[in-house]
């Protein structure tokens, strides 16, 4: 299998916090990746190391052989990889459709140039309407953002990661905070995108979502990767149930 | 002479971190950049020069205008400022452009009441100025320095000390929170108003005790160095207030003696700003130290 | 001629906030000295016509480079500086430049800057002149800013002014588009600086204050930010206001900041704003006529 | 569609902006004579319109206040006593805010809409100085009150200063300082406008050449009130025997107090920047002593600057300044001149131009030089028990002309 993106000892720290310290990590050709692992495991900051939102403190990533630590986030965003957030950052003021057409406008941020260059040509809304339709969008394209709900802003973020045609999409906990309706929705996306050969990376609290949806899982804790296999083995892996599953059930507890 | 040229610069920066203070104050709780702090600072000396000329005490000059003044600030924070900080999707100029215009009729309606000349304030310390040794300080800057100092005690205990300052800190983190957490942000809200406009109401004041005068344009130039002032102290932080206060009236003062005439007064607290804030764009003391 | 006179006046404004609101507006970057820039434009034009003797016509494109130049590196020091921070320093570069023009010999110093009238093919250019060429230069602007935003560009500003982040997740080099949107605006600014200082025939420092900057941002904020309506309708309201509000003499200016305090306090998203008083009625109206319309050729046909 | 919209709205507006005011202009214009009351004959009787424009808000609204003031009296006062040759007088009066935009527009609307015969200026020099050219436009002469930017009458032959030429004050504060007070080292402090730098430039020219030193220059800024790093500076680096200040009444006082507080006890020369009863209630016992170069004389015998002193006390309960005197004096040459030609803005030029000897508030205006700068005695006065006294005058005509227009 060929190997879509490395991560080599990849370390992030901030002052004395370790985030990240440590992390090797393989994502192959058109598999689908979850990320899991406990709050403040460093599941985001690896987001952002890859994406280029943070410059690691040590360590290397490749994406296809292409040494890219140290991007700028606009730069990996071009090289095909392409993310969604945590918490949803949607272009408030403007409508769905603008949104997707946006992130359809990958190649085109040439600078003074691109005043030159109509943004709505033909071509293009009719590739973003035909997005806009695949993640069922359809009947809010001319809303504008800040008047939807949290769970199709989720499949908006979704939407324009398919929109900059990625290499790798990267979506960072697409289902929290989604009624059960709602989740299985975006599950269903994110299948289809899996079906379609699309390699994924997909954080998720959920482990049932993560165990359902992923090939391989790798366990995070503490910034390092305690566990990395198949979701049955990592079901079955004592370290994990320890570190993860008995944290999440201690939350149960409490709250 | 640069002994005295560092008292003098002591003097003149105590100046503007006690002009500053009250805006600080209302930024590190509300986020809004008041200019209409310095129509409070207007507002005060008046008051207080008119207290003092009909009852001739100086304590009740600055207390009743500090708690005359701090109910404006109240009033405006509750019919005007509130209500814009409430609305959705508000930008944050929206209530910097109130407080302009605030601004601009607080000077004029003080114009037109009592007209556009300058006044005498009227109070002169009869003890004349204090000599040590080849020093000379005037005892109204020690007054100056004094109340500085004595509000930011004040104000640092109410931070630091009290409820009421976990229930500001608590608003300034998120009000919604705040209010789930059992604070009355209302009453937190108006309480910071009316000190807010307490502290510039008595840094007006003692100004017009300084240099004798009132006049309803005093609060131009404080209007626009105040916020120098506190977002180089690092915005909405009491000790950076001070220390920024200080390092512009130092900076000013050894400019003007040691380098002639080379820029006005005004562009110098500026070029310091931006200087020290291109080496640390959150300002000289970040809010975590506060 | 004093409709004129008062017309040229509103129209340097109408450019400078149009010119303002490519930067707060479509970009949402807080810049609030965008006086100094105005005069940056004022100054090199004519220290090209009054004191090198270089025609009018070439000191427009120049002012309007220089100035672009300038704010382009402004632009760029102030880059990693957000929201008040940025505000407040964008203040700073008011104070500072205006400290220049008050210092420097070449610009008069405290004197100010006498600036020769310009000549249009030998004649002087008279009011007129410059109210058409002052309404050239908007609908330039305008035609610009329209084709701005319909283009990658104003895409790319809207998604840096909505989400820093998610715009460069888009692939949008948020930095580089921040300097681009200073340059524009602050180009244009130079630009009108440029006509302004040959239809006064005299600058002066405190022509560029901060307050001017205040005065320009307040037009754009009361039109209705972001949109080029707005930014026209702000700068010809409060533009003709001083004069409009003579008849109130000493209470001019209060009613001027009280009308601010007012519009600020119940109408925050500008007179012409989405979701306004004044265009929940326009397009209330406009939908009415639409039915009207609609309801006419239905019983045409019926 | 939306923004195809919003476009066309936009353009729609702008366009209708333009027409709707050229569209009021040509109705405007049309109709309105040339110049107000010139082809009137000789039984008109209707007002006399002339125009007046001052910084009645904003930052210099005192002096707006001043000379605003001044301008009422002196209406009043003419009409009271029947008006000229029959005719009353109607005041056109705007606040030009100290903006010069503004100014702009009303020197506009002043020349094409309300007719005036002639106008005065109670602004500073930035609006005097952007209006001054459309009068010339116009043809219609401007007196400036008291604006001294050296390129306002340069604008042309319809405007007029009635302040001596900065040059000539700070040549006779030179004088002041070097003949009457004996000055060797002479420490300038000067506001950093216009005003101040002339005054400083020509008081160092003079002073100079004529054997005293200047050990130092300290410029500050308008808004500016803290003045003890300089005074420090003065008194234990620089040591002068007299201070010269080109500036205005709220930073003499704050320079005064000062010295006296610092114990810096040498002579104090001002400007008629401090003439103003301003400067004595700030300044108090710390003013006394010093000695201002200015144009009105409060000890006069003369009948007029008294009489003016009087009403201007009783009718504004406050005593008139430099500023006012100024303006008072540009209105008392415009009635004169229109007693004696009428209103045909033209004839009033050139009577003004050939003026000699006219007694006003301020002394003897004795003629308008080729600069059309006005060409009168210095007086020097003296704060003595919290008022301004006569010290001594300069009239020497040599100092007091102007120098050719450069």
């Amino acid at each position: 299998m060929q190997e879509m993106l490395r991560v080599e000892k990849l370390k992030m720290h901030f002052g004395g916090l370790k985030a990240i310290d440590g992390l090797d990590l393989v994502v192959h050709d058109k598999e689908t990746l979850g990320i899991i692992g406990p709050n403040g495991a460093g599941k985001t900051t690896l987001f952002n190391c890859i994406c280029g939102v943070y410059k690691p403190t040590d360590g290397k990533i490749f994406l296809k052989d292409e040494e890219v630590q140290g991007k700028e986030p606009f730069e990996m965003a071009r090289k095909g990889v392409a993310r969604t957030f945590q918490i949803s950052k949607p272009l408030r003021d403007i409508s769905i459709l603008d949104n997707v057409v946006a992130a359809l406008g990958i190649n085109e941020y040439t600078g003074f140039g691109s005043i030159l260059k109509k943004s709505h040509k033909k071509e293009i809304v009719d590739k973003a309407l035909e997005i806009i339709e695949r993640t069922g969008l359809k009947e809010f394209k001319d809303k504008k953002a800040r008047e939807v709900s949290l769970g199709y802003l989720r499949r908006l973020e979704i939407a324009r990661a398919l929109a900059i045609n990625p290499l790798l999409i990267m979506l960072d906990e697409p289902c929290a905070g989604l009624s059960n309706f709602a989740i299985n929705e975006v599950i269903d996306l994110v299948m289809q995108l899996k079906s379609e050969g699309k390699t994924i990376v997909l954080i998720e609290h959920n482990l049932p979502i993560s165990m359902k949806v992923c090939d391989r899982l790798a366990v995070l804790n503490f910034g390092q990767k305690i566990a990395e296999g198949t979701p049955k083995e990592i079901q079955a892996n004592p370290q994990v149930i320890e570190a993860y599953l008995g944290e999440e059930d201690d939350d149960h507890v409490n709250a | 002479m640069l002994m005295q040229q560092l008292v003098n610069g002591v003097m003149i920066g105590s100046v503007y971190a006690l002009t500053a203070m009250g805006a600080t104050l209302i930024y590190g709780i509300l986020r809004i950049l008041d200019i209409a702090n310095a129509a409070a600072y207007a507002i005060g000396a008046y008051l207080g020069w008119y207290i003092y000329s009909i009852s001739h005490n100086l304590l009740l000059a600055f207390l009743l205008s500090m708690i005359l003044t701090g109910l404006i600030g109240v009033v405006i924070q509750k019919y005007i400022y509130y209500p814009i900080i409430s609305k959705p999707n508000v930008i944050p100029i929206v209530p910097l452009i109130t407080s302009v215009g605030l601004f601009t009729i607080t000077g004029d309606l003080i114009r037109l009441i009592l007209g556009p000349n300058v006044k005498e304030f009227g109070v002169v310390f009869k003890s004349g100025a204090i000599k040590i040794g080849k020093l000379i300080i005037n005892p109204e800057w020690i007054f100056i320095i004094v109340l500085t100092a004595v509000l930011f005690a004040i104000l640092w205990f109410i931070l630091n000390k009290t409820r009421l300052g976990l229930a500001w800190r608590a608003t300034a983190e998120d009000s919604e929170i705040a209010k789930a957490m059992g604070v009355n942000t209302n009453i937190s809200m108006a309480l910071s108003y009316i000190l807010g406009y307490g502290f510039a109401a008595s840094a007006g004041i003692m100004v017009g005790m300084l240099y004798n005068s009132i006049s309803p344009t005093m609060g131009d130039i404080p209007s626009y160095k105040m916020l120098a002032i506190i977002v180089l102290g690092g915005l909405g932080n009491p000790v950076g207030t001070v220390v920024a206060g200080l390092i512009i009236g130092l900076a000013e003062t050894l400019v003007s003696a040691y380098m002639g005439s080379i820029l006005p007064r005004d562009a110098i607290a500026f070029i310091v700003l931006i200087f020290v804030l291109l080496l640390k764009p959150s300002g000289l003391v970040s809010k975590k130290s506060a | 001629m004093y409709f004129t006179v008062v017309a040229v006046n509103v129209g340097i404004f109408v450019l400078l906030a149009l010119s303002l609101n490519i930067i707060i507006g479509y970009a949402g970057q807080s810049a609030m000295g965008h006086a100094a820039f105005f005069g940056i434009g004022a100054y090199t034009s004519a220290l090209m016509t009054s004191t090198m003797g270089i025609s009018f016509w070439i000191s427009l494109p120049v002012a309007l480079i220089v100035t672009g130049i300038i704010g382009a590196v402004l632009g760029l020091i102030s880059i990693r500086l957000k929201d008040d921070f940025l505000a407040i320093t964008t203040i700073g570069i008011n104070f500072v430049v205006v400290a220049i023009f008050q210092y420097s010999e070449i610009f008069g110093a405290s004197l100010g800057m006498t600036v020769s009238k310009p000549l249009f093919f030998g004649v002087k250019m008279t009011a007129p002149m410059y109210l058409t060429l002052i309404f050239i230069l908007i609908v330039l602007t305008c035609l610009f800013i329209n084709k701005m935003n319909k283009s990658w560009f104003g895409l790319a500003l809207a998604s840096i002014r909505n989400d820093e982040m998610a715009a460069s997740s888009l692939g949008i080099d948020v930095n580089k588009y921040k300097v681009l949107a200073f340059t524009l605006g602050t180009a244009i600014a130079g630009l009108t600086g440029a006509v302004y200082a040959h239809f006064m025939t005299f600058i002066y420092s405190s022509d560029f204050a901060f307050i001017v900057s205040i005065s320009i941002i307040s037009m754009v904020v009361v039109g209705g930010i972001g949109t080029i309506k707005g930014a026209i309708f702000g700068a010809v309201l409060l533009g003709v206001a001083p004069e409009l509000f003579r008849f109130l003499a000493d209470y001019r200016m209060i009613v001027y900041g009280g009308l601010l305090v007012l519009m600020m306090r119940f109408q925050p998203q500008g007179l012409l704003g989405d979701n306004s008083f004044i265009m929940r009625n326009i397009s209330k109206i406009f939908a009415n006529i639409k039915k009207q319309k609609g309801g006419g050729q239905n019983a045409g046909n019926a | 569609m939306n923004k195809k919209l919003k476009s066309f709205v936009s353009l729609a507006l702008a366009v209708g902006m333009t027409f709707s005011l050229s569209a009021c202009q040509s109705k405007e214009t049309a109709p309105a004579p040339a110049t107000g009351g010139t082809q009137a004959p000789a039984e008109n009787k209707d007002p006399i319109r002339i125009g007046f424009f001052a910084p009645i808000t904003g930052a210099a609204a005192a002096d707006g206040l001043s000379t605003s003031n001044s301008a009422e009296l002196a209406v009043s006062i003419i009409n009271e006593s029947g008006g000229i040759n029959g005719r009353q007088v109607e005041l056109v009066k705007y606040d030009d805010a100290l903006d010069t935009k503004q100014a702009v527009n009303i020197a506009q609307k002043l020349t094409t809409k309300d007719n005036v015969v002639a106008v005065v200026s109670g602004s500073y020099s930035g609006p005097t100085r952007v209006a001054a050219p459309i009068f010339q436009e116009a043809g219609i002469p401007m007196l400036s009150g008291y604006a001294i930017h050296p390129d306002v009458c340069k604008a042309g032959d319809f405007i007029f200063s009635q302040s001596f030429a900065g040059s000539v004050q700070g040549k006779a504060g030179a004088k002041v300082a070097v003949d009457m007070l004996k000055a060797k080292r002479i420490a300038i402090i000067q506001v950093d406008i216009d005003f101040g730098k002339q005054l400083a430039e020509s008081f160092t020219e003079y002073a100079t050449a004529n054997g005293a030193e200047i050990v130092s220059v300290d410029k500050f800024a308008m808004a500016d009130k803290e003045f003890a790093p300089v005074v420090t500076k003065l008194k234990e680096e620089v040591k002068p025997d007299l201070i010269y200040m080109a500036n205005y009444y709220g930073h003499g006082a704050e320079i005064v107090r000062q010295a006296k507080s610092m114990g810096l006890n040498v002579p104090i020369l001002g400007t008629e920047g401090i003439d103003s009863f301003q400067f004595l209630e700030i300044a108090k016992e710390n003013a006394e002593g010093v000695i201002l170069t200015t144009n009105m004389n409060r000890d006069s015998e003369n009948e007029s600057t008294q009489a003016f002193i009087k009403a201007y006390k009783e009718k504004y309960g406050i005593v008139p300044d430099m500023v006012g005197a100024s303006v008072y004096d540009s209105f008392e040459v415009l009635f004169k001149v229109i007693a004696d030609v009428g209103t045909e803005p033209t004839a009033i030029r050139d009577a003004i131009k050939g003026l000699k000897n006219f007694e006003t508030v301020t002394g003897n205006l004795i003629e308008y030089a080729p600069t059309r700068e006005a060409i009168k005695p210095v007086q020097v006065q003296v704060i003595k028990d919290g008022d301004f006294h006569y010290y001594g005058v300069v009239e020497d005509t040599e100092i007091i002309t102007p120098p050719a227009a450069n």
